[in-house]
């Protein structure tokens, strides 16, 4: 396959088939240091404390929380809908760019898809923990009871239940299935007994033969197939839990692609943020270089891109409806008490992103990851603008009132980063963080070594 | 009785070279093991195209009409409950959840047909003669079992095209 | 490969035999139009319907195209190299679109209820500020200002890469691409919204733009492929080979899916909420035009999804060339639901001689110019850095 | 329901409900619920059985209840005929019993009073009955004593004191009871007492203005339905003043366009604070407090001198509000002998003005009679004076708190504790009570035997429905006992019934008969004879005097005024009335000082903010409409003894009132109002005044209804032009609920919702929890303010479930826990919901309600119960109502138009083999509103009247333009104004 001269090499660093395998396996082989040991420290008490006051919240009911007769929602599904949406990228990053046969997704489609499987175990604690009598909350099931009632077939909230059960799961599936090869390496790497049998046990017997090879690339693909309509869908469904309903601010037939496109906005900001420190901290910069980061940034431009036009589609659609109840729901959004949340989320999520159009800003690490915290707030901002400032003001102006959550609330969503950390600090001593072997599987057309290009002085510093 | 004879190269393009000429001297290949999948192996081992999409479509479809009819099982026979004032029948709602099984039926279905196809699963011990095929070796494996040539002239055949490190193991059955 | 190996495509000649055909199209057309005026005298609103119906497909062609192009030119992918100069001379008809519009002017009265400014109600007096004509009109030279703006430079950019190899044309050619994509983003939404939204005025829809978008992008892409598969045919393209047809089929594929998927979404949000100043535009097509909207739905989805599932579906040119009709008619179906129940409404709109005879006009049209434009340059952009790319890979 | 014996029942003679289908004394309908509570109740089975004998005859030894009393039927309930007096405010009412306990009180229809409907008071008394912080044991210097000890050491020091000759004192509320008077008298003869009647708000001071200008110290019937124009200044008639839930009944009489002509009552309101009458009027006219007085005096003069009479020197009003004046005063003198002037201060001179005003206009005798008079507001200032002033030897205090609810409560502590003997009688712990060193625990009035002439001529009685849950005895009974009579009470009423009215009246023959029918129909109505009227015009021009020389203090002037829901403050602080917001600021759980929005910008004052006046601090709130040198403090708050600390609210704002005359006048003025800077958190439950432009209360002129029906209502029309469907609407074969709300007879008293939480088992939330905005109330009144903040029009709106056919909320539920009956019910499955309030979220109308926590201690997780309100407490619980789910933490609740009212009268029908009829089937909503407002019915009926209201050009649904197809109309609201 023929590779034109002008394209960036994807890995950089002269690296051979065993280099790759030595760097990819350094940490699991390592002893762990001081600053992992710390991170996951920091990361469990978090996360206990998260789950502590989740047990309060079941014990003395959802009033331990702030939200009230007016805001159903607050923090709960706001909180619910950035998680979801942080656990799009890794998916789309595997299938949507596989399909479109995007090489560069090989270096970081492992670790964004790991963090998309935590990111929607974060995200599934929401909406259990939001209903009032979670003990009761396998009534959500359609399984056959003494009264043969079944589920409400209707209700996005139970679309939700399968949407997300069948992305985890098939997310799960796609991650791996990706994984077996390399747990293979590692198993064939690993000198301990004990550790060599857990490894085979996980790799399933892999021995890379070709035909499995062949039938793991066609499933491969079929999987993409499958999981691409299936990321669209799930933040489709999501999305559907606000558009169905007749409240303005949430009812709008933009909302499915528009949330998507943030869910991958705010998911590839995630993946900027993880990785921008872990290939510093794990050494990887050679796998996952600038080049990455710059097509990241230019899916974060795109998306970002398509929200703005939604939100002013939304804006402007408000005012050319004519409906009071739509006009007043945008200007309260804009202008109203709320207006703080609004302006954030329009500044990190609209404008800031612009500045990517600059190259030198794109391939700029310090800049990109100041850019994604700033995302991932703006898309925090964006749920919360949504939940909350469309319900606290809605139809009848005697129920309007105001939202502000209690620390109980604040602590279950810090306690969710506890658990997401938690999760990936075990994940990245355990599995390889990059794909060994899709990425051996592209080094011949994208490594430097192969392409016998000169290594460049690269401009950026901070690398 | 059944006598292997492998060797292995270090590098893909060497490897494809070799698997043809040995396919050009007649010699049936009883397995290639590679540390990734080698663009053009397929071909020149001429495997017919995996039956996977199949079984994902056949599993998909299975997966998603089960999910409408159920659902309309449930909204016009189960209990037609009046919710909203929708009609019993309401199509566009059932939508989300008959995609969401279509997907997730042809998703398991596939994986599990992988596993059993490949024989790999959870706990399998594999037959591994090079522990590098999953690091850098492109191991080519071939028996005396289903070739006509003796195990030495296979592996002189083998060595002939440039494979290092060619060994031969009795087969224990 | 090595360029060496590439065979040279032979240069397009467009022959008198061609002419002919399309004269005789262009005929067919007129002759349509004008028994539908003169002898089956149809009422004036569906005579101007079909002009406005059938210059905005006309225009959706050349767009999609256009955007196809620049979207692959951003997304830095190759395999559309060898076809580039297809989509390059479709955009190149956008310009010409605006004379098919103007023919249509007259009809405006007739077509949008907010232009009758007499006697406005509470609703539409409260949108006058953004539907009056003089702002409508500004807004129609703006969108075809940037459209033949970019359609244009573009090409140049293209073209001139042929003389002068250099790697900066592409950096020119992908920074061009994003203001393009910028500027229709923003443009594409905004004129469905004029041309076709406001046909029902009251009605409305935020995400209606993105949806006239994937069917516009969706008739485009089939336009492409019957035109790269004819050219394959003929000889003009060598390099084209069942992997540009299985990409081309991918899109024709994954966006057919996509425009169900906008499609449902808009349905079953405003099916679901039933709120009547939304309901009211399905509520006028399920019931006065119920079997051209499933009809619709079937052609454009299930009936590409279902034919274009298999590997090998996408790679067999004269059955993905029978789909990329079949789905080209389900989308002037799906415009044709767009603009007559509003525009026309239950008791004159009909598909009868007219719908069906007056589109081979502006087919003709469009293969017209589309020609004149495809012969003045190479048919392949032999230069571009990614061409031997886009001659050399394989689908998986 | 011809029969009137199968409406209700009596104790004295049990009639089992005659049923054709049933053999006698088989369960009917016993809902799992009323199962669980009926064995619940067997705990308390000695006291249930000992109930029922105790009535007829004295218990002997307890009864297992196993052997069933032959006048229960388990899940049936049983009515009483009784009436509600407190103090100020008088009901007949229908005691509801389940299972031995009353559960609810309803209206009596038959009563001649009060037929439509209670207030919200009446409705939240029940509770007080179960409440745990009465007196339980009598009590002698707060150590528990028995009844015999006490009975011999007071009885001894009363007849020691009586020797000494030193005044013993009995101080009582208003007396109203013939018997009870009769009882009294014989023991202030036999211990030489003095018996003396205290008001916490007295109208002592109008009785000396009838007397001045009538002749007579009566209060006189007024009759708002005759009046074509009604003129108040400062009068809440509708919400607290005399007899508001009689006057709400015939003032709505008047605002009703459905069955009446058009011809509505012209209602001006002038007052300072905003009022629940201030907020119905037709029009309002904002004035100051101090200026009552002089508008009186201008009206009078105006009225003279169109009438010819001589008019007097009086200082004018502000020139603004002699504009308006003159309007009113037109108004007045064209309805002549059809208007009615009324005035709410206890100023004499002021109600002096009133009176001649009204015979000016030639009231008296067609809108004012003599000819029935009100016994109540019979304390009297210089009454306690005479107290205050002799050195009592003894003083019995009975139901009264003078020393929380007296400007000069010091005085009165310390004639109580200088007295030798102080003895009280009372239910509940107070400030008076704990002063004592007696306590004679009294029940409650459904523990009670008792009669009441409220209006001479109108006699009720009032039976026990409940064995008395403590160790307490009547005030009466002790009289009784302490006289040495050895009648019981009962017979004592009994007897002084056959000897005074038995002969009155001709329907009976047997006296014995005569006493039991009075208990079914609970009222008797005598013929009275008229007070004469003498008229005397000479006093108009001290009066005038008077208020000349009134000083026109600078600063601020607080006017002190009783809260619909809480009142006086008296008793139990009932935690229901607590949590209903007020109807016009939306406050629950609090008092605070109203201020003018100006005065609150100038000052930097928001609402919440501490203020201080005089010696009170107190938050303020910002009140549109409020006068800006007058600020309104509401009484009743502030009480601290004998509450439960989470009951503790507000402040006692009585200190501020001034007796002035011999007459205790609810005005402070000269004040100086002054931030404090702390702020305090109010449990304000509608936080936006404003409709902002949307058609959600529709309302017109009566001039332009008069032209067309549908004025201000012209958008149904159109929306109903304009509704498009996907879907065809079901089909509701049978019944199909609906329920027709007039928003011009809605008064906004709140007795509705009362009503409601007590049949549907409302749980109290508390003042904190309120303020989060986690009220229960299925009901509420939303008020919206119109037009400029100085004197906003208002507009009500009680607000429920809908029942939509096309609800948002149920399509959302994702475990079908909500949906919709075959009869159009939009109804919940508790057990099946699981809190995920996404149908809240997608209700337009919020109505519906989370239980945010354990309020009701049904869930299953022990010790997280949340019950501020001690609602939880076995005695508080045993109030519920068995036909209502007690819901559990985390499900969401609504109103369900009272469904277990709907099945009960369906079934009653169909084992009667008849058809439901139209109007039998009402809601505990429609039921207690005093007003006619509410009307439900079957909309499948063409000739019921929900039918045809939603049919007229003035009904409407809350945001119909959605499609939801609410089973709830709106009738617009029409002003009489032009």
């Amino acid at each position: 396959m023929h590779v034109s001269p002008v394209r960036e090499p994807l890995i950089n660093g002269e690296k051979s088939y065993s280099d790759i395998t030595n760097d990819v396996m350094a940490p699991i082989k390592a002893k762990p240091g001081k600053l992992w040991f710390a991170g996951l420290t920091v990361s469990v008490i978090v996360m206990l404390i998260g789950f502590a006051m989740i047990g309060y919240t079941v014990w003395f009911g959802i009033g331990t929380w702030g939200v009230n007769r007016t805001i159903g929602w607050g923090w709960s599904i706001t909180n619910f809908v950035w998680w979801v949406g942080i656990g799009h990228a890794g998916t789309f990053i595997s299938a949507i760019l596989l399909l479109f046969r995007q090489k560069w997704r090989t270096s970081i489609n492992r670790s964004a898809e790991a963090m998309t499987i935590f990111a929607v175990m974060c995200a599934g604690i929401f909406p259990l923990i939001h209903m009032g009598r979670l003990p009761l909350g396998f009534f959500i099931f359609p399984y056959p009871n003494t009264r043969e009632l079944w589920v409400n077939f209707n209700s996005p909230l139970l679309w939700d239940v399968f949407a997300i059960t069948t992305y985890f799961l098939v997310s799960l599936l796609f991650w791996y299935f990706g994984l077996i090869p390399d747990l293979g390496t590692i198993r064939d790497r690993m000198k301990t007994l004990w550790k060599k049998k857990v490894y085979n046990f996980l790799s399933f017997g892999w021995k890379g033969s070709a035909r499995h090879w062949h039938r793991h690339e066609s499933m491969s693909l079929i999987l993409a197939g499958l999981a691409a309509p299936l990321v669209l869908s799930v933040h489709t469904i999501v999305s559907f839990d606000f558009a169905t309903s007749v409240i303005p601010g949430w009812h709008t037939t933009i909302f499915p692609p528009y949330f998507v496109s943030g869910a991958v906005f705010s998911g590839f900001a995630m993946v900027l943020t993880l990785m921008i420190v872990t290939r510093k901290a794990l050494n990887l910069q050679e796998y996952i270089t600038v080049g990455h980061v710059e097509s990241m940034n230019k899916v974060i431009i795109a998306t970002g891109s398509i929200v703005g036009i939604a939100y002013i589609t939304e804006l402007f659609m408000a005012w050319y409806s004519g409906v009071e109840y739509e006009r007043y729901a945008f200007m309260n959004r804009a202008l109203g008490p709320y207006a703080w949340a609004y302006w954030i989320m329009m500044t990190c999520n609209v404008i800031s992103p612009q500045l990517l159009w600059i190259k030198k800003l794109r391939r700029n690490l310090a800049f990109t990851f100041v850019l994604s915290i700033f995302i991932n707030i703006g898309m925090w901002f964006e749920r919360f603008v949504i939940v909350v400032t469309s319900l606290h003001r809605d139809y009848l102006p005697s129920s309007w009132s105001m939202y502000k959550p209690t620390i109980v609330e604040v602590a279950i969503y810090m306690g969710t980063f506890g658990l997401f950390f938690t999760l990936f600090f075990i994940f990245i001593r355990v599995f390889p963080v990059i794909a060994m072997a899709e990425v051996k599987s592209v080094a011949r057309s994208s490594a430097r070594k192969f392409l016998g290009k000169p290594v460049k002085k690269q401009k950026t510093k901070n690398q | 009785m059944g006598a292997i004879i492998y060797g292995h190269f270090t590098d893909e393009l060497e490897l494809l070279d070799a698997v043809k000429e040995l396919k050009d001297k007649g010699i049936r290949i009883a397995d290639v093991r590679t540390p990734f999948p080698v663009h053009g192996l397929d071909a020149a081992l001429k495997f017919p195209r995996s039956h996977l999409p199949k079984v994902a479509f056949v599993a998909g479809v299975i997966g998603g009409s089960l999910g409408l009819l159920f659902q309309v099982w449930v909204f016009t026979k189960g209990w037609p409950l009046n919710i909203g004032g929708k009609p019993h029948l309401s199509l566009p709602s059932f939508v989300p959840v008959t995609f969401e099984l279509t997907i997730l039926f042809a998703a398991f279905a596939m994986g599990i047909a992988f596993l059993l196809r490949s024989n790999l699963g959870p706990g399998k011990i594999p037959d591994i003669l090079d522990e590098e095929v999953t690091n850098d070796h492109f191991q080519v494996i071939l028996t005396v079992k289903n070739n006509s040539l003796s195990e030495v002239e296979l592996a002189e055949a083998l060595a002939a095209t440039g494979a290092l490190d060619v060994k031969q193991v009795n087969e224990e059955k | 490969m090595k360029k060496q190996n590439i065979p040279e495509p032979v240069p397009f000649k467009f022959g008198k035999k061609l002419k002919t055909y399309l004269g005789i199209a262009a005929g067919v057309g007129l002759l349509a139009l004008l028994i539908a005026v003169f002898l089956q005298q149809l009422p004036s609103e569906r005579i101007w319907a079909n002009l406005w119906m059938n210059a905005l497909m006309f225009l959706f062609l050349g767009l999609g195209a256009l955007f196809f192009w620049t979207v692959n030119t951003l997304g830095e992918s190759t395999w559309q190299i060898n076809i580039q100069r297809i989509m390059e001379s479709m955009g190149l008809t956008i310009p010409f679109a605006v004379i098919l519009f103007i023919v249509a002017f007259p009809g405006l009265k007739d077509l949008f209820e907010w232009t009758h400014t007499e006697h406005l109600d509470k609703i539409l007096q409260k949108k006058e500020a953004y539907l009056n004509f003089p702002f409508w009109l500004f807004r129609f030279a703006v969108y075809f200002g940037l459209w033949s703006f970019f359609a244009f430079y573009l090409r140049k950019i293209s073209v001139k890469n042929d003389f002068e190899p250099y790697e900066k044309f592409l950096a020119r050619l992908r920074a061009t691409s994003g203001w393009f994509m910028v500027i229709f983003a923003i443009t594409s939404s905004m004129a469905a919204w004029d041309w076709l939204m406001s046909i029902d005025a009251h009605w409305f829809s935020t995400l209606y733009g993105w949806y006239i978008f994937s069917g516009m992008f969706v008739s485009a892409v089939a336009v492409i492929i019957l035109i790269t598969i004819a050219f394959r045919h003929f000889g003009i393209l060598p390099n084209v080979n069942a992997e540009h047809l299985h990409d081309l089929g991918k899109y024709l594929f994954g966006f057919s899916i996509f425009w169900a998927y906008l499609w449902i979404s808009q349905y079953l949000l405003i099916w679901y909420s039933n709120i009547p100043e939304e309901t009211v535009y399905y509520v006028e097509r399920v019931n006065n035009f119920g079997t051209i909207f499933y009809v619709n739905v079937i052609t454009n989805f299930l009936f590409p999804f279902l034919a274009l599932m298999t590997r090998g579906a996408k790679r067999q040119q004269l059955y993905l060339a029978i789909v990329a009709v079949i789905v080209l008619m389900g989308h002037y179906l799906d415009l044709y639901l767009a603009i007559m129940p509003g525009a026309v409404g239950r008791e004159n709109a009909s598909i009868g001689l007219l719908e069906i005879g007056l589109p081979f006009f502006y087919l003709a049209a469009f293969l017209t110019l589309f020609f004149i434009f495809f012969e003045k340059a190479k048919p392949v952009p032999e230069n571009h850095p990614y061409f031997i790319e886009s001659s050399d890979y394989e689908n998986i | 329901m011809s029969e009137e014996n199968k409406y209700w029942h009596i104790l004295e003679e049990f009639e089992p409900i005659k049923d054709v289908r049933n053999p006698k004394g088989r369960e009917e309908v016993v809902s799992p619920t009323s199962r669980r509570n009926f064995l619940k109740v067997l705990g308390l089975g000695t006291a249930s059985a000992a109930l029922i004998a105790s009535c007829k005859r004295p218990v002997e030894k307890a009864i297992p209840y196993f052997i069933k009393p032959e006048e229960i039927t388990p899940g049936k309930a049983a009515y009483y005929a009784s009436s509600y007096f407190n103090q100020n405010e008088f009901c007949n009412v229908l005691v509801k019993v389940r299972d031995n306990r009353p559960i609810k009180l309803e209206p009596n229809p038959k009563s001649v009073i009060t037929p439509n409907g209670t207030s919200g008071r009446v409705q939240a008394s029940v509770l007080d009955v179960y409440n745990i912080n009465r007196y339980q044991h009598p009590k002698k210097n707060r150590e528990t004593i028995d009844w015999e000890t006490a009975d011999s050491e007071i009885v001894s020091q009363l007849r020691q004191l009586a020797n000494e000759g030193k005044p013993v004192i009995l101080l009582t509320p208003t007396i109203i009871s013939p018997s009870t008077k009769k009882l009294i008298s014989e023991f202030t003869q036999t211990f030489n007492a003095e018996w003396h009647q205290y008001d916490a708000i007295p109208m002592d001071g109008w009785r000396e203005a009838n007397n001045r200008v009538f002749g007579t110290n009566s209060l006189p019937e007024y009759h708002f339905e005759k009046a074509d124009c009604i003129v108040s200044v400062g009068c809440d008639f509708l919400g607290t003043w005399l007899s508001p839930v009689e006057f709400s009944g015939q003032y709505s009489k008047r605002r009703d366009l459905f069955n009446g002509d058009g011809n509505l009552t012209k209602h001006y309101q002038i007052e300072a604070g905003m009022s629940l009458t201030g907020s119905n009027a037709d029009m309002r006219i904002r004035a100051e407090r101090a200026d009552y007085g002089r508008i009186l005096a201008y009206i009078y003069n105006q009225m003279a001198s169109q009438k010819g009479v001589s008019s007097n020197d009086a200082p004018t009003p502000p020139q603004e509000i002699t504009q308006k004046l003159d309007k009113v005063i037109s108004d007045l003198a064209a309805s002549e002998g059809k208007s009615l002037v009324v005035c709410g201060d206890n100023n004499p001179d002021y109600q002096v003005l009133v009176n001649n005003i009204n015979q000016l206009l030639g009231n008296v005798g067609n809108t004012i009679l003599f000819e029935r008079t009100y016994n109540h507001f019979q304390g009297s200032e210089k009454s306690l004076e005479t107290l205050l002033n002799s050195n009592p030897g003894a003083v019995i205090i009975w139901d009264v708190n003078p020393v929380y609810n007296h400007p000069e409560s010091d005085r009165i502590k310390a004639a109580i504790e200088k007295a030798p003997l102080s003895v009280a009688i009372s239910a509940l712990p107070d400030e008076t009570t704990e002063l004592c060193q007696y306590i004679l625990p009294s029940p409650g009035y459904l523990e009670c035997w008792d009669d009441a002439e409220y209006k001479s001529g109108v006699v009720s009685v009032l039976q026990p429905t409940l064995h008395k849950l403590f160790d307490a005895r009547q005030a009466q009974e002790s009289l009784l006992a302490w006289l040495g009579d050895e009648t019981s009470w009962r017979d004592t009423i009994k007897n002084t019934w056959t000897a005074d009215y038995f002969p009155l009246q001709n329907e009976q023959n047997d006296p014995d008969r005569f006493w039991v029918e009075t208990l079914k129909k609970g009222e008797l109505v005598v013929d009275a004879t008229p007070v004469s009227v003498s008229l005397n015009s000479n006093e108009i021009e001290s009066s005038i005097q008077k208020i000349n020389t009134e000083k026109q203090a600078d600063g601020i002037t607080v006017e002190l005024f009783e809260n619909i829901n809480i009142g006086t403050g008296h008793g139990p602080l009932n935690p229901w009335l607590q949590e209903v917001p007020d109807p016009v600021t939306r406050i629950a759980w609090d008092n605070y000082a109203s201020v003018a929005p100006s005065v609150a910008r100038q000052m930097g004052i928001q609402n919440g903010d501490i203020v201080q006046l005089g010696n009170l601090t107190i938050p303020a709130f910002v009140q549109p409409g409020q006068a800006e040198k007058t600020i309104s403090i509401a009484v009743g708050y502030g009480r601290k003894k004998g509450i439960p600390e989470e009951l503790i609210t507000g402040v006692n704002a009585y200190p501020l009132a001034k007796v002035k005359n011999g007459f205790r006048l609810f005005t402070s003025s000269g004040l100086n109002l002054t931030k404090t800077g702390g702020h305090e958190e109010m449990a304000l439950v509608q936080g936006h005044q404003s409709m902002e432009g949307r058609p959600i209360v529709r309302e017109s002129t009566l001039d332009k209804w008069k032209e067309n029906p549908a004025a201000g209502n012209e958008l149904h029309e159109e929306i109903k032009h304009h509704h498009t469907t996907l879907y065809e609407k079901h089909e509701y074969k049978g019944h199909k609920w609906g329920m027709a709300i007039d928003l011009n007879k809605c008064i906004g008293c709140s007795a509705c919702v009362l009503a409601c939480n007590t049949e549907n088992n409302i749980p109290v939330v508390g003042k904190k929890e309120t303020a989060r905005h986690h009220e229960m109330h299925w009901i509420r009144i939303d008020r919206y303010y119109n037009g400029e903040e100085e004197n906003p029009e208002v507009v009500r709106q009680p607000v429920m479930c809908q029942h939509c056919d096309n609800a948002p909320c149920e399509n959302v539920c994702p475990v079908a826990a909500t949906n919709h009956s075959s009869e159009g019910l939009n109804q919940m499955a508790y057990n099946r919901c699981i809190g995920t309030r996404y149908c809240n979220n997608n209700c337009p109308y919020k109505v519906r309600r989370f239980n945010w926590l354990d309020y009701t201690g049904a869930d299953a997780i022990p010790n997280n119960r949340f019950d501020p309100a001690n609602m939880t407490l076995d005695l508080s619980r045993m109030r519920h109502n068995p036909d209502v789910t007690v819901r559990a933490k985390g499900v969401i609740e609504k109103c369900s138009f009272c469904v277990q009212r709907i099945q009960e009268k369906k079934l009653t029908a169909k084992n009667e083999g008849r058809q439901l009829e139209d109007g039998e089937l009402q809601p505990a909503c429609q039921q207690a509103c005093p007003a006619d407002a509410i009307v439900f019915g079957d909309l499948n009926d063409p000739n019921s009247k929900v039918s045809k209201m939603m049919k007229d050009p003035r009904n409407y649904h809350l945001l119909e333009e959605l499609h939801t197809l609410p089973s709830v109309g709106y009738l617009t609201k029409i002003r009489n104004k032009s």
